[in-house]
């Protein structure tokens, strides 16, 4: 697996680069469906210097989930960025997802770390050398510090309480931490675990540790964003199931998941008000992702079968939206140039394609009922009141039903309303390249629609992996739980069918009433005459008026990522006089100082 | 139905081709309930709210207000007009759909009323709208704007309530006679283009 | 000691050159000056008396004497006194500096005289088009308009209406004249 | 097949004729406070009618005329997902494939469609208020949220059928068992239904009648008919789910006709609410009184 990263330094030419990142990564892919199909053992260990260090991998059935998830939304996203990237972001790339694979087959600490490291330092580089932000003032220096720095602390930590385990059980080996972890009851195991759980929580953006997730997605380029979004963001979720699920299943730990529980809702609730306050699509998108994905840790908080099939039904889902939805975006903003609500509108008619995309995208990352984005939720939501968790229920129903507010914002700011800055007739529907990998994200969407017992499978084995009981599974159009069932063949069936007829009714009335087709700017508005300058598009504000509402407000007005950089700020105060020993350009000086920390932890780690 | 009056059911019994019967309860339910939009563009403006509130209360005939012209049937214009306003006032009844019907209250619309030398007040509303029903008055009672919708139910149910089709058959005469008063600031070509040719539909 | 209208006016009198001054009513004073004083009565009744709102700017055409008179209104809410500031000017081609600067709501008020009296007031920053759109030719409200003229010009009277309208006396009639014929037969 | 097809058709029938009373009655009524004669009783239908007879009306092209059929879709999907009767085979729709949580989504779904085609006419009016309708929405959905989940989770089932054939007598109600949840339930009920004092979105004259503001003939014909029949859809969910269910379609009436009552007195009682205003209100009242009964239900077991 880890040989599809040679091939990317072979590419000079520009077709052949493109295509043979395409190929290794089809190739991975197809690997990765082999091991489904045939269940080979590929776990092997690697000795160096035999006695002290050895590397061993084997990929689990929930490591290949998430790396298959990975390697599909790669391929895709390679697709999606034919002819556009350099050779060293596609160096970066593939490096990228090598540290990646590692992580994901990582049976030990050090390759774990390694992997992580990896993957962390170069989708850095990624997004910090080959930012989507065209103008230099623009793109904003904090965003590559805060990300940087966030990551440094999340190694750190997770460095440290790995050095921790690996004292406390005398193996290099995660299994035997992870049930040391969960061995030991109190205090001693608490710390460590909250520890490496913030750890992780960074990486998947969860409450206080989000603020890196908009800048980054942001100024990312428009393709690896997705990839960021459908695939990175899964990274802290693979951790979470590795080091804590069967913790959180154990007796005992009951506040400590509810705990996680209400950090998903607030997150979620948090970031979606965020997100309808965005102008910029990649932002608001960026937001809902975090959203999204608090939805997942709560449900995996809950812990019962439902709600794990919830959380990975909802993870698969929202892999799927992300990348429709960046993809769409990002075919945007190649055609028109412009990133903001208020530069967008009216363009509905010019690029029906995208408008379909984008209305699939949101139909489903609302949650609603004919598409596969409900079914997640509904998981979530059942598991939820099984438990008994009424108060966290409430507490993600707010931010999903707020969720609307953008998703309509998102679709009404690009194709809705009138045209701003772009002249709808000089637009153009978006390029094949996005095309494409959208028409088949759109296809499988509407498909986990109609079938939504299709992924029962597949979970099923990842619950029997973990122990579980697995979901009951009656027929691939439903989805079944101890206290209801829903059928998604049904939904969409009547959905369609009563569509049809009032589609006919409406057209037989057609004949009597004809529809009169209207100029763009022949509207009722009181009698009065809006001419072209008349600002009739409500991109920008629409949803502002959600501020108003006390607690949307609240949340609104307040910034962490300014008391972050305050507090970040005074801290480099203090360590400006340290800094005075590191001769040389920052990055040699982080690279310093990490190693610096690196082994203050091992100490720390070989003491403990 | 139990408010099928004597008359309605006279006329039912006249009737003898299918269609007709047809055409009959069309124009029935268009009289029973019309949808209202108030202009408020003179002093009569002040004479609508006693109409539809209690002491009057035209919702027993059927007539209620309606927010905007698309959902409107008949645009009531309350006194006299002022150039700016009739631009609005047409714009206005060209968004209505039709079956529309338009009633003029008051004596400025007949003739210029007692703004009949004033340069900025038009003085005759039929030349450039199709006015169905003119209530004469300065300004006509409550009373008399319900004895104009009375006047108006019963053009309607003899199918003579045609001025939207008057209006789209002299397309040319009107625009002409606004011309008149608006000079070269007439409105946009897009508010009325349909009138000149057929208009899409699908 | 309370304050009077009469006061007032002694202390605008002794800082300006008012060429007449009256008291209406109490509360109510008017007072001339001439168009360079302008200003700077208004200044001062903002600044030191403390008039915080301007009420209105009127403007009369005394065609036989050959000018227009321009009041200003200015209300004080401390003194509830309200002073008129008259100036005069000539009837064609005048301008005055706009007062804009000194209470922001006498730029509608401005733009209304213009638009009316053809008054121009330069600094004035929306002296555009008001009430009347699209007008040509002498601003109606001077009084050697002639409307009359104007209105036979510009609009045709009364002639036959469209064939289908019907006027509801007339229809109210015919109902009622049905009605009794009714009763009659009823009668019978 | 062709019964539950039957049966739908029924269902339509059945929802459009009771609004269309319904709101007959509610007409009258206001005219009756505010000291009037007031219009017919069939004076809905009457309009609705006349709307259809419209001879044009206005478009902004495909996804406009999409708009009201979605809207229709979603609440005739909505309706067939909801049983009308108890013990019947009538009415029953397709109502054993969903449950309430997809109920609760499938209502959101039409006035979303709507609002598509609401953006698409390029009136501000509208969007305006489509947004402060997706606001209030937060506000409405979360007590609402808060109420059903305590229903759910106290009769151990999410399916509307079994929750309805839990009450098998008048102690046994829903309204009686969990009262809270009955009275936090009320004040979404009667958001939903777009009685005063929340009915902000369609104000017409703040925001020219909000959504509708561009759409007249036919397509307000059919929001007009869609309105009463989700209307009555969430009438009769309420009657499923607190007032016992029904055995016959003239229990359903009554019952329904009670809660129609109440949201009568409500809506002719109240001024209107602002958006904010409405979702602050009903994020602190109903929604404390939700918590409390859920912190009771858990602590006294």
């Amino acid at each position: 697996m880890v040989s599809a990263l040679a091939v990317f330094f072979l590419g000079t030419h520009k077709i052949i680069r493109e295509l043979l990142s395409i190929v290794s990564l089809a190739l991975l892919t197809g690997l990765l469906l082999m091991r489904i199909v045939s269940p080979v053992s590929d776990d092997f260990t690697w000795q160096y210097m035999p006695g002290f260090f050895t590397l061993s991998f084997s990929l689990s059935s929930f490591g290949l989930l998430f790396a298959l998830i990975a390697a599909i939304s790669g391929l895709l996203k390679s697709f999606a960025s034919w002819g556009i990237n350099s050779k060293g972001y596609h160096a970066l790339f593939h490096l990228m997802m090598g540290g990646l694979m590692i992580l994901l087959s990582a049976g030990d600490y050090i390759s774990f770390f390694l992997g992580w490291e990896i993957m962390t330092w170069s989708s850095f580089m990624l997004f910090n050398n080959f930012s989507s932000a065209d103008d230099p003032i623009e793109k904003s220096q904090d965003t590559g510090f805060l990300f940087i720095t966030l990551s440094l602390i999340s190694a750190l930590l997770m460095l440290g309480v790995l050095f921790f385990l690996y004292n406390r059980t005398g193996s290099m080996n995660i299994a035997d931490g992870v049930a040391w972890l969960h061995g030991v009851k109190g205090l001693p195991s608490w710390i460590p675990g909250l520890l490496l759980m913030s750890a992780f929580f960074l990486k998947s953006g969860l409450l206080p540790f989000h603020v890196w997730v908009p800048g980054t997605y942001r100024e990312a380029p428009h393709t690896f964003t997705a990839f960021l979004s459908a695939a990175l963001s899964k990274v802290g979720i693979y951790a979470f199931i590795l080091f804590f699920l069967p913790f959180s299943l154990n007796e005992g730990s009951g506040q400590i998941s509810y705990l996680i529980a209400w950090i998903g809702a607030i997150t979620a609730t948090v970031a979606t008000f965020k997100a309808i306050e965005q102008n910029d699509m990649k932002g608001l998108l960026a937001y809902s992702s975090i959203g999204q994905m608090a939805y997942v840790f709560t449900a995996m908080a809950v812990g019962s079968s439902l709600a794990m099939g919830g959380a990975l039904f909802q993870m698969v889902n929202h892999s799927l939206i992300k990348l429709l939805l960046f993809f769409i975006v990002a075919g945007i903003i190649e055609r028109t140039g412009k990133t903001r609500f208020d530069q967008l509108g009216g363009l509905i008619y010019k690029m029906p394609f995208s408008f379909i995309g984008v209305l699939v995208g949101i139909i489903a990352l609302a949650g609603m009922p004919p598409l596969s984005g409900f079914y997640g939720k509904w998981m979530i939501y059942t598991s939820l009141i099984e438990k008994g968790w009424l108060l966290v229920l409430t507490g993600i129903v707010l931010p999903s039903t707020a969720a609307f507010i953008y998703c309509y914002k998102l679709i009404y700011g690009i194709f809705l309303g009138h045209p701003t800055e772009v002249n709808p007739e000089e637009a153009k529907e978006i390029s094949p390249r996005y095309r494409v990998p959208s028409g088949l994200l759109m296809a499988s969407i509407v498909l986990l629609g109609l079938f939504p017992g299709l992924i029962l499978k597949p979970v099923n084995v990842l619950l029997s992996d973990l122990g579980m009981e697995t979901l009951a599974l009656t027929s691939q159009g439903s989805l079944n739980a101890a206290s209801g069932s829903v059928s998604g063949f049904m939904v969409m069936n009547v959905f369609g069918g009563v569509f049809a007829v009032i589609l006919i009714l409406l057209s037989l009335f057609g004949k009597k009433a004809p529809t009169r087709n209207l100029h763009r700017l022949d509207i009722a508005y009181a009698g009065e005459l809006p001419t072209e300058q008349t600002p009739l598009h409500y991109g920008r504000g629409l949803g502002h008026e959600v501020k108003r509402v006390a607690i949307a407000g609240a949340i609104v007005k307040r910034s962490l990522t300014e008391k972050y950089m305050k507090i970040g700020n005074q801290l480099g105060g203090i360590l400006e006089h340290v800094r005075g020993f590191y001769p040389g350009n920052g990055q040699v000086s982080l690279i310093m100082t990490m190693v610096g920390a690196a082994a203050v932890a091992l100490l720390i780690g070989l003491k403990g | 139905m139990d408010n099928l009056n004597k008359k309605d059911k006279a006329q039912l019994k006249e009737l003898k081709s299918p269609m007709a019967v047809v055409d009959w309860a069309v124009n029935w339910f268009r009289k029973q309930s019309i949808f209202m939009l108030a202009y408020g563009t003179g002093c009569g403006a002040i004479e609508i709210p006693p109409t539809v509130t209690a002491r009057y209360d035209a919702e027993r005939f059927g007539v209620r207000g309606a927010a905007t012209p698309r959902q409107a049937d008949v645009i009531v214009l309350s006194g006299y007009l002022a150039v700016k306003t009739l631009k609005r006032v047409i714009r206005t009844y060209e968004q209505m759909q039709e079956p529309k019907y338009v009633i003029a209250l008051g004596s400025c619309p007949i003739n210029g009323g007692m703004y009949w030398d004033s340069y900025n007040t038009i003085k005759q509303l039929d030349r450039y709208l199709p006015v169905d029903v003119t209530v004469a008055g300065c300004m006509p009672r409550p009373e008399a704007v319900l004895e104009g919708f009375m006047a108006l139910k019963d053009k309607i149910q003899r199918g003579e309530a045609e001025g939207a089709r008057d209006y789209r058959d002299n397309i040319e005469k009107y625009k002409n006679n606004q011309k008149e008063i608006f000079g070269d600031k007439m409105l946009p070509g897009y508010t009325c283009d349909w009138y000149f040719s057929d208009g899409g539909s699908f | 000691m309370t304050e009077t209208i009469d006061n007032l006016l002694e202390r605008i009198g002794r800082n300006f050159q008012i060429t007449g001054q009256e008291v209406k009513k109490a509360g109510l004073a008017a007072l001339h000056c001439s168009q360079e004083q302008l200003h700077g009565v208004l200044i001062y009744l903002k600044e030191v008396e403390k008039f915080d709102t301007l009420t209105m700017i009127g403007c009369a055409d005394w065609i036989e004497d050959d000018y227009f008179e321009l009041s200003y209104m200015a209300y004080s809410f401390t003194t509830f006194f309200t002073v008129m500031v008259k100036i005069r000017v000539s009837r064609d081609g005048s301008s005055v500096p706009t007062v804009e600067g000194i209470w922001r709501q006498a730029r509608t008020f401005e733009r209304e005289i213009h638009e009316m009296f053809g008054v121009d007031f330069p600094g004035n920053t929306r002296l555009k088009e008001f009430f009347l759109e699209n007008w040509q030719g002498m601003p109606p409200m001077k009084r050697d308009f002639d409307t009359v003229q104007f209105v036979k010009d510009h609009y045709k009277l009364r002639e036959e209406g469209r064939e289908g309208a019907c006027n509801v006396s007339v229809e109210r009639k015919k109902r009622i004249d049905a009605k009794k014929l009714e009763l009659k037969k009823e009668g019978e | 097949m062709l019964f539950t097809i039957f049966n739908s058709l029924l269902a339509v029938l059945l929802t459009y004729s009771m609004g269309m009373l319904y709101y007959g009655f509610y007409r009258i009524g206001n005219a009756r406070i505010h000291r009037r004669v007031g219009p017919p009783l069939w004076q809905n239908v009457i309009d609705n009618i006349k709307l259809f007879a419209k001879r044009e009306a206005p478009g902004h092209g495909i996804m406009f005329h999409l708009g009201p059929v979605i809207m229709t879709a979603g609440t005739i999907t909505s309706m067939l997902f909801v049983p009308f009767l108890k013990d019947s085979a009538w009415l029953q729709g397709f109502s054993s494939y969903g449950n309430l949580i997809l109920l609760i989504y499938l209502m959101v779904v039409g006035p979303l469609g709507n609002a598509l085609a609401v953006g698409v006419s390029g009136v501000p009016f509208g969007v305006m208020g489509v947004t402060r309708g997706l606001t209030r929405l937060i506000g409405l959905e979360v007590p609402f949220f808060l109420s059903v989940a305590l229903l759910m989770s106290g009769s151990g089932t999410i399916s509307i059928s079994e929750i309805m054939m839990a009450q098998d007598s008048f102690s046994n109600w829903n309204m009686m068992a969990h009262p809270a949840a009955f009275i936090v339930s009320l004040f979404s009920f009667v958001g939903m239904m777009g009685a005063s004092p929340f009915d902000v979105v369609g104000a017409p004259v703040e925001v020219y009648s909000g959504p509708q503001a561009e759409f007249g003939g036919k397509y307000l014909g059919f929001l007009a008919a869609q309105r009463v029949m989700f209307s009555m859809v969430k009438l009769i969910l309420w009657v499923d789910l607190f007032l016992g269910g029904a055995t016959n379609v003239f229990i359903l009436m009554a019952k329904s006709f009670a809660l129609f009552f109440f949201y009568f007195i409500v809506g002719a009682a109240f001024p209107r609410f602002k958006t904010e205003q409405a979702v602050d209100f009903m994020l602190k009242l109903p929604l404390i009184i939700g918590i409390g009964a859920v912190l009771v239900r858990f602590w006294s077991l």
